[in-house]
């Protein structure tokens, strides 16, 4: 219905093959940008920041890099915390050896040392496929959440055997560390998240994407084009656990502030993840930002939603409940639409699209 | 003759007999690299070498009664790991669905029990004892049988057909549910379980053995023994009834199985509650051993690496890959581990499971996967 | 009269650019970077400026001049809506030839009399398909030296001696225009174009016989189109989608002449199938069409919203609803009340917005329907929605353009008021005739069809019969002059009349009404397979085929209806009364172009049809319940074959004429 | 009409030698002891009662399965290992009998697959999108719009395949071919499950790519008329064994063929 697009004619490849073909659509983004870097920090309370926008945008890359080994390239993995507590040990470990560093860039590198992590861990997935490789993935989770616990080294032979993360300044405003402005925080992560979202979606929309595609759909005929298995699977690991690890980082410098070993990036959370990117939709990048959205919002909705329209339930229960429900709305949402969110979404924008046609 | 023509010559061993053969060679070579290293002092007893590969061998020669000890507590463990795996098995077999909540029914299974038990003792008045017990498992058994009916009508029937990992998401959805409900009902402490409620022996046994003692707990035992008897058991209803041939039709073919006059639907609910009634007999077991509670649930995932030993649809596959899997982490933990700093059992398993999975991608009593052009 | 300076001249131009390629060499100087073509290939819209289509045009025209094209030459152009096909006809027009644009689903038989009757000495053709067709009987063309392609898929081998491509015509021509000889000799002949020289020759599909070559002057076209142009306040900024056979007049005027003349940009879509989804990509502003296009689109709407949901389907018809009420008011600026107008935009935004993005109809000024008259119902549906749907009333013979009508004065029911420069009168007979600066030179080669036709003061006898409605002052048309008849009982009978009363129903999509010299009206109907066959769908109705459908008794029962609410209808109006429809069949096979049934602009032969089916029509007017019918038919690959039909006939009650109307027809 | 003539042909240089080829599962033989080349520009036919080997024969060409005995010779060399890829890479494109496109990617996605070996920008520039790897796309995507244009699929340009019917899905498997610009197209029963006119136009799109790309084309086909009208020389499959080879009319005047097809002796 608004999306009218009588008269949108494309005179090069280049326009025709742009991720936004449709006007309404590059203004709706332009639009959405605008409000996440205005309008929220403006009006946004700090509660709003702080127990929806920063877990949302930490956990969103991590649901974009399982979109990408699991939604385009078709790889199962349940080590997706593992590989995110790759990335914030490996933060935590440059940035206390080299202080100097601009924080931004060690979030950034870290995401190359659990790059590394991914491949070597993605190797099995030459001979094993499906389900055989999701559990085997297991082996990545359960051996990473150990080394954080076992080898102290890694949180500074701290007695706690946490990590805390030190205040670090960018042009002098402190980013991270119990000082740091809550907005500041979340100007940088929103700023991670939106140029990381822009190259995975360069990434998706060439050849590199297609390959992907092609070996999750269907590998023998994309071997038949020439796609080197292997190689692609372990390029979709690479990059699917640079996210995670970006993401982990994210996750512990900017919206955690300190972690405990081995307890952050535990097998649940691995499980939410992937949770996040089959309820948002496979192979969608807007499907992993409705996906973390929701798995971000609804326990804080149930916890303080629940109470204001006077259903009142004590913390303790809360969290029970929460469990429940996450577990069933899960149940409820695969029935109603397999696909997930962006599927919803998609079909949606088409039936506005033919609007008032069925079809 | 030119050279091309050597590749065309029928091979004398088939490819995997070859890698057999090979990785047998190299092996044979170390071990006698090691043995001539050690016995000429190339090798001290610091390197790092020797710790791995010669000192926990040393170990194990010199105290055998510690050897034995680990490994009949790595084959309890082994078992009830199987136990778990069977379930999953069952369910996979029968509904191609990848049942992650098995290890939680078991945890829910043994809440459920314990919960009753509880209820009738204290709030009925029932006396403690055997019978309120066999109440009580009564109870647990008709709440499975509930679960069963539940999951098969509210959760596969509207996904049938979907795609494995859309089935593995709504079971894991299921695990979730499952845990909220059970700490919501049961409350999230830890419970005792009724072990000797349930006639089930208490207790242990020290056995002399190679100048040392090993100390056998009597549950094990029973615990190996039940375990023993319900696979028989189940052996003889797939083998021998009406139901488990059906079962058994399910999967080879789904139209087989309607043919037979079963409906899927009602296949699923009998599977399920195998699963569950298996689910309960391995709660009873793992709670007499440590306490009943949610924290059973990353042992229960130790099921998975057992199945890709043995593979999603073999019986005698889980039973086995679960054994391996038990004696080899209790070895790798006692031996190895201090090594490494110790706790290597959570993630040993996997390991184990991965190194099978590269020279057998479907387990070791999986089918061999064709796959076709 | 609408009030407009009849000789104000579009921008820039002047009495000096009497012919094309003198247009286009304005065109490349006024709108040089304006874009004057576009066509979607290889998926994306390729865009050629005026200076583009310039230079393309005058590489080729040298290319020509070295294959040896002479003033005067005729050229055949056979092919779709392509860029370089329209190229070509400047290209020969700037040496003084004359394209002679042919239909290119005509088969070779039909496509060799005109190359031959045209005397072509080259022909410029879009495929392999024309090019096969061309020499299958080039035996019969003598004069036919050169053959020019543009798609030179699948012609690799053949032997390039007489064929060429038109990439390299244009190569060749561009090597010659570095000789300035013959360069200057290009220019020297489109200095020596004049007005008064022919630009083009058009065959006529004609209802009988052998088609007539229409010979229309530089100055007819020309003239012709600026003032459709100055009528419409047309400009340089306008899109059109060329999607109508090229041979046809109105293409010619519209996406060729007036587009040269007002420096407008034409689209031609990407192929036959995506013409739909192309018309919305581009978003034309100008729009012409017969009415079976709109019908078409009208009737997939309404299938389609038959699938909606109940909501939906209620809000649609009440937003129709609305603005069957108000739309055609609002937007013909008469006042409205608030309320309406307030419910009349909330169904923009919900309703008429979307659906004129669907048709790609959003960006549209003026549309035109013409060629046929145009079911009243389906024409108040588009204007309603606020696309400003216009009748044009036209011939071959006139340039186009007689009677049309202007903005804010439309109706239905009427063809508007002659256009700038056009005189129009009524002979005795009731038969239209009409004189102005577009009147066509003649028939080419047929001098006694010309003097039928035009009287020596150049008055053209249009065939047509109308009047000049007292109301409006618009010209209203009943149909062929010479198709109006009479019962025997002397009643009037206007086949064409009843025929469109009949159409405008979804379900019925051709009907072929009889009764001259008989004592009351029958009829054949062709059901609409589409339309029908979605009724069919939902009603789980199966079918294997048309002539299983169209025998199938619920359908029939759902025509009769029709048949008797048109028969009501007639008895409403006094002339007409006498005219009800006493039999009626529905026909086991669809009226097809390829068996000579309707014209290649999709019109029924009605002469041949009674011919073909002369048993049908007997057994109409003999009484018996039933009728039986062998036809040959050719199908779309060129076979032939044979259909076998028995069909039934179905008895109408004839109803009282009003009371009411025999009053008013009495005062 | 079609560029190379029968003597041509047989005169013509040899892409594509198969020399006694046998292959076996476990203890089954799919093939045994076949021999036969396929020469450059030919359309050559492989047919054969179901059963008889033929997709076995292709998936031996193109690496899928590694004969267990003989040879066979591309362009002059014998890989004996040679994997699916490399066989692509060396100018191998193939189809399939029961379509193997990527579903849930668009036609136009599913043929630019079909260019991956040609593109060479690498991750760097992708990770950029704009600049050196759009220009690249910008290319690819103008040689796969010819090749959309070719197969008149343009209003299915944007449509996921998984949509199309099975007609259009062929044929869109087939440009994905053809958009690796192979020297050998294999095609599997390229028009199995058509109806007439699907046919035809698959017929067609054969001999024109045939005629203009000069791709040479081994195809299965149970169509006897097809097969007959496409094809420059046929070889005929029984049970894993060659019974003929030869031009059409040779062929079809085969004692051996004219049984196994009319079941004489079984």
């Amino acid at each position: 219905m608004f999306y009218r697009d009588a008269g949108q004619y494309k005179t090069t490849y280049q326009s025709d093959m742009a991720i936004f073909p449709l006007r309404q659509d590059r203004i709706g983004i332009l639009v959405i940008l605008a409000l996440a870097y205005v309008a929220v920090p403006l009006m946004a309370s700090d509660f709003i920041l702080k127990t929806i926008m920063l877990p949302f945008l930490a956990l969103v890359l991590a649901v974009v890099g399982l979109n990408i080994l699991t939604g385009y390239t078709g790889l199962i993995s349940l080590g997706t915390a593992g590989f995110m507590g790759v990335g914030a040990y490996a933060c935590y470990k440059l940035t206390t050896l080299f202080p100097e560093v601009n924080i931004l860039v060690w979030i950034l590198v870290s995401g190359f040392f659990s790059a590394a992590i991914g491949v070597v861990f993605g190797l099995p997935s030459l001979r094993i496929k499906g389900l055989y490789l999701a559990v085997a993935t297991l082996a990545a989770q359960f051996f990473l959440q150990w080394a954080f616990v076992r080898i102290p080294w890694l949180y500074n032979y701290n007695p706690s055997g946490a990590i805390e993360v030190p205040l670090r300044t960018v042009f002098g405003v402190p980013v991270t560390g119990p000082t740091a402005a809550i907005e500041v925080k979340y100007l940088i992560a929103l700023t991670f998240v939106v140029v990381l979202t822009w190259v995975a979606s360069n990434i998706v929309h060439g050849r590199i994407g297609r390959s992907w595609m092609a070996v999750r759909d269907m590998d023998i005929a994309a071997q038949l084009m020439g796609i080197k298995l292997l190689e692609t699977k372990l390029l979709a690991f690479a990059v699917s656990s640079f996210y995670c690890g970006v993401s982990g980082a994210l996750f512990v410098f900017i919206y955690l502030g300190g972690a405990e070993a081995g307890t952050e990036f535990g097998i649940r959370l691995s499980f939410i993840i992937l949770f996040a990117v089959i309820i948002g939709g496979l192979g969608s990048m807007i499907g992993s930002f409705f996906g973390a959205g929701f798995i971000v919002a609804l326990p804080t909705i149930l916890k303080f939603g629940l109470p204001a329209i006077g259903i009142a339930i004590t913390g303790a229960i809360a969290e029970k409940i929460v469990v429940m429900v996450i577990g069933a709305l899960t149940i409820f949402l695969l029935i109603v639409e397999p696909h997930g969110l962006a599927r919803l979404w998609q079909i949606a924008k088409q039936k506005l699209r033919v609007w008032p046609f069925p079809y | 003759m030119t050279d091309a023509t050597l590749a065309t010559r029928k091979p004398f061993l088939s490819e995997g007999q070859r890698n057999g053969l090979i990785a047998g060679g190299v092996l044979a070579l170390f071990i006698a690299a090691l043995v001539v290293a050690t016995q000429t002092g190339t090798i001290t007893r610091n390197d790092w070498i020797y710790k791995i590969f010669v000192d926990p061998f040393v170990s194990m020669v010199d105290m055998p009664d510690l050897l034995v000890q680990t490994v009949w507590e790595g084959f309890v463990a082994g078992v009830l790991y199987s136990l778990i795996a069977l379930g999953f098995v069952l369910i996979f077999k029968a509904s191609g669905v990848f049942n992650f909540a098995q290890g939680i029914m078991v945890v829910f299974a043994a809440l459920s029990l314990v919960g009753f038990y509880e209820f009738l003792t204290l709030t009925m008045g029932l006396p403690p004892g055997f019978v309120a017990a066999i109440v009580a498992m009564a109870g647990a058994l008709g709440i499975m049988f509930v679960l069963a009916v539940a999951v098969e009508r509210i959760v596969l029937r509207p996904l049938v057909n979907q795609p494995d990992i859309i089935m593995l998401m709504a079971t894991v959805g299921l695990t979730y549910f499952l845990i909220g409900f059970g700490e919501y009902i049961f409350g999230g402490s830890p419970k005792v379980m009724i072990t000797s409620q349930l006639g089930l022996p208490t207790g242990s046994t020290m056995l002399d053995f190679a100048g040392g003692r090993i100390n056998i707990q009597h549950l094990d035992v029973a615990a190996a023994v039940i375990a023993a008897v319900m696979i028989g058991v189940l052996g003889f209803f797939f083998q021998y009834t009406r139901i488990g041939r059906a079962l058994r039709a399910v999967a080879d073919s789904h139209k087989a199985a309607l043919s037979v006059g079963i409906s899927l639907n009602q296949i699923w609910v009998i599977v399920w509650f195998t699963a569950g009634i298996v689910a309960l007999l391995t709660g009873i077991m793992w709670g007499a051993r440590s306490d009943v509670s949610f924290a059973l649930e990353i042992i229960a995932l130790k099921a998975l690496p057992v199945l890709i030993v043995g593979g999603f649809t073999s019986i005698p596959g889980a039973i086995v890959g679960g054994l391996i899997i038990g004696v080899g982490e209790k070895l790798g933990e006692f031996y190895w581990g201090p090594l490494l700093g110790g706790g290597i059992e959570s993630w040993l398993a996997y390991i184990i499971a991965l190194m099978f999975l590269m020279f057998r991608p479907q387990g070791l009593f999986g089918e061999k996967i064709i796959e076709r052009i | 009269m609408p009030v407009v300076d009849t000789h104000a001249e579009p921008r820039g131009a002047s009495a000096a650019q009497d012919t094309f390629p003198k247009f286009l060499a304005l065109n490349a100087t006024r709108f040089a970077d304006r874009p004057a073509m576009r066509h979607k290939d290889l998926g994306i819209w390729r865009t050629w400026t005026w200076r583009d289509v310039a230079v393309a045009v005058r590489a080729f025209a040298l290319g020509l001049g070295e294959l040896g094209l002479k003033r005067g030459d005729r050229v055949a152009i056979v092919g779709r809506n392509r860029p370089k096909l329209y190229w070509s006809m400047a290209a020969i027009q700037a040496w003084g030839g004359i394209p002679v644009p042919v239909y290119s689903d005509s088969v070779a038989d039909e496509m060799a009399y005109v190359l031959e009757h045209a005397g072509a000495s080259m022909a410029v053709v879009e495929d392999q398909e024309q090019v096969d067709k061309i020499l299958s009987v080039s035996d019969r063309l003598p004069h036919l030296t050169h053959l020019i392609y543009d798609e030179p898929r699948g012609l690799r081998d053949y032997d390039h001696s007489r064929l060429h491509a038109f990439e390299d015509v244009q190569a060749m021509g561009r090597k010659a225009g570095e000789d300035a000889a013959k360069a200057a000799a290009l220019e020297a002949a489109i200095a020596e174009g004049k007005g008064a020289d022919l630009a083009i020759i058009l065959y006529t599909s004609g209802t009988t016989g052998r088609p007539k070559g229409v010979m229309l002057s530089n100055d007819n076209v020309i003239i012709s189109a600026r003032n459709g142009g100055l009528f419409d306040h047309l400009t340089e900024t306008e899109e059109t989608i060329a999607y109508l056979p090229l041979a046809w007049v109105g293409d010619n005027i519209f996406s060729y002449a007036q587009s040269y003349v007002l420096g407008f940009c034409v689209n031609c879509p990407e192929s036959a199938e995506t013409t739909m989804e192309d018309r919305r990509e581009i978003g034309m502003s100008y729009a012409f069409a017969p009415p079976r296009v709109y019908e078409t689109l009208l009737t997939q709407t309404m299938v389609r919203m038959e699938d909606a949901g109940p909501l939906k389907k209620r809000m649609f018809h009440h937003f129709l609803g609305v603005a069957r009420q108000w739309g055609e008011k609002i937007l013909n600026k008469e006042p409205v009340p608030l309320t309406a107008r307030l419910q009349y935009a909330l169904g923009e935004v919900l309703v008429y917005g979307p659906l004129k993005n669907r048709f790609g109809f959003t960006n549209i000024r003026v549309g035109y329907t013409a060629g046929e008259a145009i079911g009243p119902e389906i024409f108040r549906f588009f204007r309603s929605l606020g696309i400003n749907l216009k009748q044009l009333y036209g011939q071959t013979e006139a340039s186009v353009y007689i009677t049309a009508q202007p903005d804010g004065e439309i109706y239905a029911d009427t063809v508007g008021k002659p256009n700038i420069d056009v005189e129009v009168k009524i002979d005795d007979n009731g038969e239209v005739l009409y004189r102005s600066p577009g009147v066509f030179v003649g028939y080419y080669k047929d001098p006694e069809k010309t003097a039928e036709t035009k009287t020596p003061d150049g008055w053209v006898r249009s065939g047509d019969a109308g009047f000049f409605d007292p109301k409006t002052g618009h010209l209203k048309i009943i149909d062929r002059a010479k198709d109006v008849g009479k019962l025997r009982s002397g009643a009037l009978f206007a086949p064409k009349y009843i025929e469109n009363k009949l159409k405008f129903y979804p379900n019925i999509k051709e009907a072929v009404a009889f009764g001259q010299d008989h004592d009351f009206v029958t009829c054949f109907l062709n059901i609409d397979l589409t339309a029908v066959g979605s009724w069919a769908e939902r009603n789980t109705v199966s079918y294997s085929s048309y002539q299983e459908l169209a025998g199938h008794p619920e359908v029939l029962k759902m025509i009769t209806a029709h048949v008797d609410a048109v028969n009501r209808s007639l008895a409403d109006e006094p002339m007409m009364a006498g005219s009800q429809i006493r039999r009626f069949l529905i026909l086991h096979k669809e009226l097809d172009a390829d068996d000579g049934e309707l014209t290649r602009t999709q019109k029924v032969r009605r002469g041949f049809i009674a011919d073909r089916y002369g048993p049908l029509v007997a057994a109409l007017y003999d009484g018996s319940p039933r009728g039986r019918i062998r036809t040959e038919v050719t199908f779309e690959d060129g076979r032939k074959g044979v259909i076998e039909g028995d069909v039934e006939i179905i008895d109408m009650p004839v109803h009282q004429a009003t009371g009411t109307a025999f009053r008013e027809a009495a005062e | 009409m079609r560029a190379p003539s029968p003597t041509d042909i047989a005169a013509g240089e040899v892409i594509l030698a198969v020399e006694n080829v046998s292959l076996g599962f476990g203890g089954v033989k799919a093939l045994t002891d076949v021999s036969f080349d396929i020469r450059k520009g030919e359309v050559r036919a492989i047919i054969g009662p179901n059963g008889a080997g033929k997709t076995s024969m292709l998936n031996c060409i193109n690496g899928f399965y590694h004969p267990t005995e003989g040879r066979i010779t591309f362009k002059g060399k014998t890989r004996p290992k040679m994997r699916p890829h490399e066989a692509a890479a060396g100018g191998i494109a193939r189809t399939f009998q029961n379509v193997a496109l990527f579903k849930g990617m668009s036609t136009l996605d599913n043929i630019m697959a079909g260019r991956t070996l040609k593109m060479k920008r690498g991750f760097f520039w992708h990770v950029l999108r704009y600049g050196p790897a759009m220009d690249e796309e910008i290319a690819h995507r103008r040689s796969v719009e010819e090749i959309i244009d070719f197969l008149e699929i343009q209003h299915i340009r944007k449509v996921p395949v998984g949509k199309l019917p099975y007609g259009l899905q062929k044929r869109v498997e087939l440009g994905r071919a053809l958009a690796m610009e192979p020297d050998v197209l294999l095609l599997d029963e390229p028009m199995a499950g058509m109806n007439l006119e699907e046919k035809e136009d698959m017929c067609r799109f054969i001999l024109d790519v045939s005629n203009q790309y000069g791709t040479t084309i081994a195809l299965i086909e149970h169509d006897m008329g097809v097969v007959m009208d496409l094809s420059d020389r046929v070889v005929v499959l029984e049970y894993g064994r060659k019974i003929a080879d030869g031009t059409p009319d040779e062929v079809k005047r085969d004692q051996r063929v004219i049984d196994a097809y009319l079941g004489v002796g079984h």
